[in-house]
């Protein structure tokens, strides 16, 4: 045999080997732990990297600071690794696989999927494994019902409150709802399951409130769409909602300005509301305006600190300093605090120590955070007032609205554009318990504790 | 006539009657007993639910896509579209019709993939080679666009997304990662067995002389059209179960986007790396494709741990698979399979043959 | 009747954008034989590099010439790593050669220049003029104009050039090509390099028009049914192709979105190119093989 | 004897207006070894393709057995029972040998796909009736030594034995031979030439062929058809032709 072939051989049956061992780190070590293992499922190369990175920065940044500054959540500290998914489903089921089972002694309390199809392959295995999975602004919208979905937390807002505050604030620059009567609203979506997430909110929200209620699909990836605003010039709309998606949000924004829509009656979705959405578009985004729950700014309290004791001491995951503050990375600041605070919730009922998936999953069903408590973290304007209970898994159902001066997003909305839940949450109940029918789930009994 | 005096067995290529002669039958159940075996030695469930099943599922699909183009010699870059077709066609058997056993709402599924190949294979008729390849990109684009656009398909759901009902058959609950483990393992293990039978009987001389010289299969009384159109309606038929085992046994819960060009790549890299017209290469292949990464991932996650800045990593890992996929084409570019068998060859330790 | 036309011009114009892409899998098709699926990460890289050295304070010229010495550079390792240790392969082979190349081009895209977005402002505005009753962007002209500048050069390189002539040649017979004395590697350094620049006009276009980011990568999407209707083989078939495809796959989406449902544009193309190439198994453009016995 | 087992009559054939055939018309007995010679490009490949359906004539009629071809597509010519052997080897040269004669009893096969599929009814038994012609024919042209080698790793000449074999295995009325000697010395084509001979009259076979070697035509065949720029010039008998002005000056007394 030829010495190459030899190496070759010789270095799969090493990599066989390798493979083998893998498990075993896992079931080590069952003593008692004292730090709470918490897996980061990131996604720094591949199509997205250029959010997946400010994200996880911004989590890394607030977890660190726990540990640093806090000494932990009660004096438990935080410790993790990172798996890649490259944003990618097969990637991230692997990665939940891989982590699942805890580390060094440590139960996995919450799992964070970040990618919207990865969460819903998610769905069942994090029941089976009792592990809930927060999903913050994506992920299925009937999950907010916990009695169908134990494990699944689509926490503050979801697409349906998307698309109802959009809706709202609409109607605020109109002068009233009555007024939204007869407005032409344009719907440009990414063509993916989770561009279609709202067409069923608008549709009923367009039946309530009297307004033309047009959809428009974009195909994915949406690097060419003359022919859709070539349509949005013939229709005329009043406004258009933009649900975009990675290269689309750019590309709108541009193709907007080309064919003469202006762009400051354009309302991005959550997804179509970071910096690097706008920022190359260029000169001709200024105005262009988006819906968040992740408010930019640096001027935040809990970001000053992070400044301080974080980013100054070289101490931060952020390589780019131009993103501390973006909305990226406030998003990963944001689910890092619901995190941390679930389990805090979690620790006053069982001990502090780390905590496993199923009373994390009582620590956030039981989780309020209102404006006293957002004061002490310092993120009173970064997070909405939020209650969570059984039936209701998002809790906040509001966001704010941005917009671009071309450097930087201001926030323009008076506080939190509030979405019509009491009117959706019905349907929503509606269509989880067609959910629980299709797949023979008996819900869980609505009993607060 | 010839100082060539004895017949030298074939190198690296599989022809029927060689094959017929191979005793795979202790091998096979060998591999069987192992694979069973396994259950009770490998517990963890991360075994299951990130290796073996898709592991078993990308084999498969790369069993059907071998079918088609190691075998009959017809490339396609349509095995994402042919996978989705068997996902929401058996959703919606085992939706609509529930009464059904499992094994028939999957083999229903498949025959919806089989008419779907028949029809997007169709064009192979009249176009060759690489411009046949790039036709059934059409079906590629198509399908999934289909099952996205129109919520029939899904049960209507808000997002276009399909989710398992339960998984029962005679009473056990396959919901479990060990029961969609068996269900995926008997799966493969029956559509190879009914693969190696017909590869290795007249059908698949068919398809490999057609392969080898379309023309002269024809003058030989091959009918050309109806073999082609069968390699696509048998390869399509195995594929849409590897894609309903994706979406079911798998993940639980896919779209159309799940079964993307980037899948259709994926399959026929994995028939290509490990080795075209060889069932055994569907196998190498897909193990290389499905765990060379982990590994990679695991490797680089225990022993870099910190020591690298995390993007610098998973980019170098990135970097890394893309130069073994080259290095491995160039080595051997006939495939792993034909590594190993000349490998075998030279230690000669297990003479498989007779 | 106005709103047809803009429709049909924001289509032809968009699909002068796909030729530029699809130039230059021609380009290598042609060379070597070889679907060079790597287009996309070469247009990725070609545009990161660029910008990069634009944002670090660079002026345009020198911007471009560096990223152009790169690319070549590029080019050139890949021939003598890759394909020259591939000669003699099959279709496929060599395909999903490129295919592992592309993990690696953008993985060094990524390792060396990061992930971010970055807007690449070219100088021209992309704003709209009218033009009669209909509105049309200076900057979409301006990629026409560069399209139809970048198809004459590279015909009157072709049909002029020694090089140019002896790459016709191999199309033909790769023998007959070598007896002229053009030894194969050099020519498909050369070509490989020629694809590199494509490829940084490309990526300059589309990145002004999208941002340099990631999914520059996903245009190669665009330019495969433009291949297939224009063929593998020809220069000018490309741009027939990229305008055919524009044209109808806006018109598909404007007058058959409604009936269907939208996103037609995702399948239109290849329906097209489908349709196209069981009346012409070869494309508009390309050359069929006589086959005999 | 003397009935005819195929006729050719008035047939023309031209590709892109530049005409192959031109209204050629003759008889090719049952039993009897014909051979079509000519200068290249005299259009005698072409008409073996026309034959068995690999072209489609512009015009023309042929009967085979008694029945008129009115679409002679390849598949149906091997129907009916007409073999072929092509002038560069056209072998399917990634299968042994053994897979090559076997792949040319595909007319004889009975059972389905679905049978070959789960290994039941018609499979096994068709399997194993295959592998026993395919090993007799084998063992007639004196190849088992090669019997599992891939074809495309043997020298041209046992390739064209090969190809020979698939023509003969499925035991047609009619062989069409291209060119069956063409680069062999003088022992190999004595070999070949007894094959043949040893074909058309153990065998009953009817025998077209092409060959350049004038010498080996005439003593093999017993109807020579001398083909010029697609026309035919010369039809009979070996002696005939060899005193037909027309043949000796267009073909016989340039090459040789």
């Amino acid at each position: 045999m030829s010495s190459r072939l030899k190496k070759a051989l010789r270095g799969l049956a090493f990599a066989a080997l390798a493979l083998a061992a893998v498990p075993s780190v896992f079931s080590a070590a069952a003593e008692e732990a004292k730090q709470q293992y918490f897996p980061l499922a990131t996604f720094r190369v591949g199509a997205y990297a250029s959010s997946g990175i400010p994200v996880w920065a911004g989590e890394i940044d607030y977890f660190r600071y726990i540990n640093e500054v806090e000494g932990g959540i009660n004096g438990v500290k935080l410790f993790w690794d990172e798996c890649e998914t490259e944003w990618e489903v097969e990637k991230g089921v692997e990665c939940y696989e891989r982590v699942k089972a805890g580390k060094d002694g440590s139960p996995v309390p919450i799992f964070l999927p970040h990618g919207d199809p990865i969460s819903k392959a998610l769905t069942e295995k994090t029941v089976a494994d009792k592990i809930p999975q927060i999903t913050i602004a994506y992920g299925r919208t009937e999950s907010i019902d916990g009695r169908v979905f134990p494990y699944s937390f689509p926490v503050l807002f979801s697409f349906w409150s998307e698309a109802s505050s959009v809706i709202n604030h609409i109607a605020e620059i109109e002068g009233g709802k009555e007024k939204l009567k007869g407005l032409k609203i344009a719907t440009v979506y990414h063509d993916s399951p989770y561009g279609k997430e709202t067409q069923v909110p608008l549709d009923f929200l367009a039946k309530t409130y009297g307004f033309e209620n047009i959809q428009i699909p974009v195909p994915h990836p949406g690097n060419e769409q003359s022919a859709q605003w070539a349509k949005i010039r013939q229709l005329k709309p009043d406004y258009v909602f933009l649900r975009g998606w990675g290269v689309m949000t750019p590309v709108a924004i541009k193709t907007a300005a080309k064919t003469g829509f202006p762009v400051d009656h354009i309302i991005g979705g959550i997804w179509s509301g970071s910096e690097e959405d706008v920022r190359p578009a260029g000169a001709v985004g200024k105005g262009y305006k988006a819906v968040t729950p992740f408010p930019a700014g640096a001027d935040f309290e809990i970001l000053k600190k992070l400044k301080a004791n974080i980013v100054d001491k070289g101490l931060s995951d952020l390589k780019d300093p131009k993103s501390f503050g973006s909305v990226y990375y406030n998003s990963g600041v944001i689910e890092a605090i619901i995190s941390v605070e679930a389990i805090r919730k979690a620790q006053s009922k069982f001990g502090n120590r780390p905590v496993t998936g199923e009373e994390a999953q009582w620590g956030l069903e039981n989780l309020k955070l209102d404006e006293a408590r957002l004061k002490e973290i310092g993120a009173d304007g970064l997070v909405q007032p939020l209650e969570l209970s059984i039936k209701d898994h998002e809790g906040g159902g509001a966001g704010k609205i941005l917009q671009w001066d071309g450097e930087k997003w201001n926030i323009v909305s008076n506080g939190w554009v509030r979405s019509d839940r009491e009117l959706l949450l019905p349907l929503i109940y509606e269509r989880a318990a067609a959910y629980a029918k299709e797949k023979g789930i008996t819900p869980r009994p609505d009993v607060s504790n | 006539m010839t100082a060539l005096a004895a017949p030298a067995p074939p190198e690296t290529v599989e022809s029927p009657e060689v094959l017929r002669r191979w005793r795979v039958g202790p091998l096979a159940i060998a591999g069987l007993v192992l694979a069973f075996y396994a259950l009770g030695f490998v517990v963890h469930d991360y075994w299951f639910n990130a290796i073996l099943i898709p592991f078993l599922i990308m084999a498969l699909a790369g069993l059907g896509l071998n079918l088609l183009t190691g075998y009959a010699g017809q490339a396609s870059l349509g095995t994402g579209a042919f996978m989705s077709v068997g996902a929401f066609a058996t959703y919606n058997v085992l939706l609509r019709l529930p009464d059904l056993p499992l094994p028939v709402s999957l083999v229903i599924g498949g025959l919806f993939g089989a008419l779907a190949g028949v029809i997007f294979g169709l064009p192979s008729l009249r176009i060759k080679g690489f411009y046949l390849t790039a036709s059934t990109l059409a079906a590629q684009f198509f399908l999934p666009w289909l099952f996205n656009q129109y919520g029939w398909f899904s049960n209507y759901t808000t997002s276009g997304s399909i989710s398992a009902p339960k998984l029962v058959f005679l009473g056990a609950d396959l919901s479990t990662p060990l029961g969609r483990y068996l269900l995926t393992l008997t799966s493969v293990v029956i559509l190879t067995w009914l693969a190696w039978n017909l590869v290795t009987s007249q059908v698949g001389r068919n398809w490999m002389a057609i392969r080898d010289m379309d023309t002269a299969a024809a003058v030989a009384g091959i009918p050309i059209a109806f073999n082609k159109l069968a390699s696509f309606a048998i390869s399509s038929f195995i594929i849409a179960i590897a894609g309903a085992l994706w979406a079911f046994a798998y993940l639980g819960t896919v779209d159309a986007r799940s079964f993307d060009l980037d899948r259709s790549f994926t399959v026929l890299f994995i028939i290509i790396i490990g080795g075209m017209g060889s069932i055994a290469g569907a196998f190498i292949g897909s193990a290389f494709v499905i765990l060379v990464p982990i590994l990679i991932s695991n490797v680089s996650a225990n022993l870099f741990a910190g020591a690298i800045d995390a993007g610098q990593s998973e980019n170098l890992q990135k970097i890394l698979f893309g130069a073994l996929i080259v290095y491995f084409l160039i080595k051997e570019p006939n495939g792993l399979y034909a590594l190993l068998l000349r490998a075998r060859r030279r230690l000669a330790l297990w003479p498989l043959k007779s | 009747m106005s709103f047809f036309l803009e429709t049909l011009v924001g289509g032809l114009l968009a699909g002068v954008m796909y030729s530029l892409v699809a130039i230059g899998f021609v380009l290598i098709y042609k060379a070597s034989g070889i679907f060079n699926f790597a287009q996309g990460s070469m247009v990725l890289f070609a545009a990161l590099a660029f910008v990069t050295l634009r944002e670090a304070g660079w002026d345009f010229v020198p911007a471009l010439l560096v990223t152009l010495v790169v690319m070549v550079a590029g080019a050139i390792a890949i021939e003598r790593f890759v394909l020259r240790a591939l000669i003699g392969q099959s279709d496929l082979t060599l395909f999903m050669a490129t295919l592992g190349l592309s993990f690696v081009i953008e993985g060094l895209a990524q390792l060396f220049m990061g992930a971010s977005v970055h807007e690449l402002n070219l100088g021209i505005d992309d704003i709209p003029i009218e033009v009669g009753p209909i509105l049309v962007s200076q900057f979409d002209l301006l990629a026409a104009a560069t399209a139809g500048a970048l198809v004459i050069s590279l015909s009157l390189f072709f049909n002029f050039t020694r090089i140019g002539i002896s790459l016709r040649a191999i199309a033909d017979d790769p023998l007959a090509a070598q007896s002229i004395g053009i030894r194969l590697p050099t020519l498909w350094r050369i070509v490989w390099g020629v694809a590199g620049l494509v490829a940084l006009v490309a990526g300059l276009l589309w990145g002004a028009r999208q941002g340099v980011q990631f999914s520059l990568t996903l245009v190669v999407l665009k330019a495969l049914p433009v291949l297939i209707i224009g063929g593998f083989t020809s220069i000018g078939g490309a741009i027939v192709g990229g305008l055919l495809i524009g044209a109808s796959e806006s018109l598909a989406e404007i007058y058959l979105g409604d009936l269907l449902g939208g996103s037609v544009s995702t399948w239109f193309a290849y329906v097209v190119a489908l349709a196209f190439l069981l009346i012409r198994p070869a494309g508009l453009f390309g050359d069929r093989a006589i086959e005999r016995v | 004897m003397s009935e005819a087992l195929l006729s050719i009559r008035d047939v023309s054939l031209s590709f892109k207006g530049i005409k192959a055939l031109t209204a050629i018309s003759f008889d090719v007995a049952d039993g009897e070894i014909c051979a079509l010679i000519g200068p290249n490009g005299a259009g005698k490949s072409s008409l073996l393709n026309v034959i068995n359906g690999v072209y489609r004539s512009d015009r023309g009629e042929l009967t085979f057995a008694g029945k008129a071809l009115r679409r002679p597509r390849p598949r149906l010519a091997a129907r009916l029972g007409i073999g072929r052997t092509f002038q560069n080897n056209a072998l399917f040269k990634r299968l042994t040998v053994l897979d090559n004669v076997l792949a040319g009893l595909t007319r004889k096969a009975r059972a389905s796909l679905l049978e070959h599929t789960f290994r039941v009814g018609r499979s096994a038994s068709e399997s194993r009736h295959f592998r026993e012609l395919a090993e007799d024919t084998i063992a007639f042209l004196e190849i088992e030594a090669y019997r599992d080698w891939i074809v495309g790793q043997l020298p041209y000449g046992l390739q064209k034995r090969v190809e020979l074999a698939r023509a003969l295995v499925s035991r047609p009325r009619l062989l069409l031979l291209d060119e069956p000697m063409a680069g062999m010395n003088h022992d190999e084509k004595q070999e070949i030439s007894r094959f043949i001979l040893d074909v058309n009259r153990d065998l009953k076979t009817t025998i077209v062929l092409i060959e350049h070697d004038i010498g080996v035509v005439m003593g093999l065949s017993d109807h020579v058809v001398v083909l010029d720029y697609g026309r035919k010039i010369g039809d009979g008998s070996p002696q005939e032709v060899r005193d037909n002005p027309d043949v000796v000056t267009a073909y016989l007394g340039t090459v040789h």
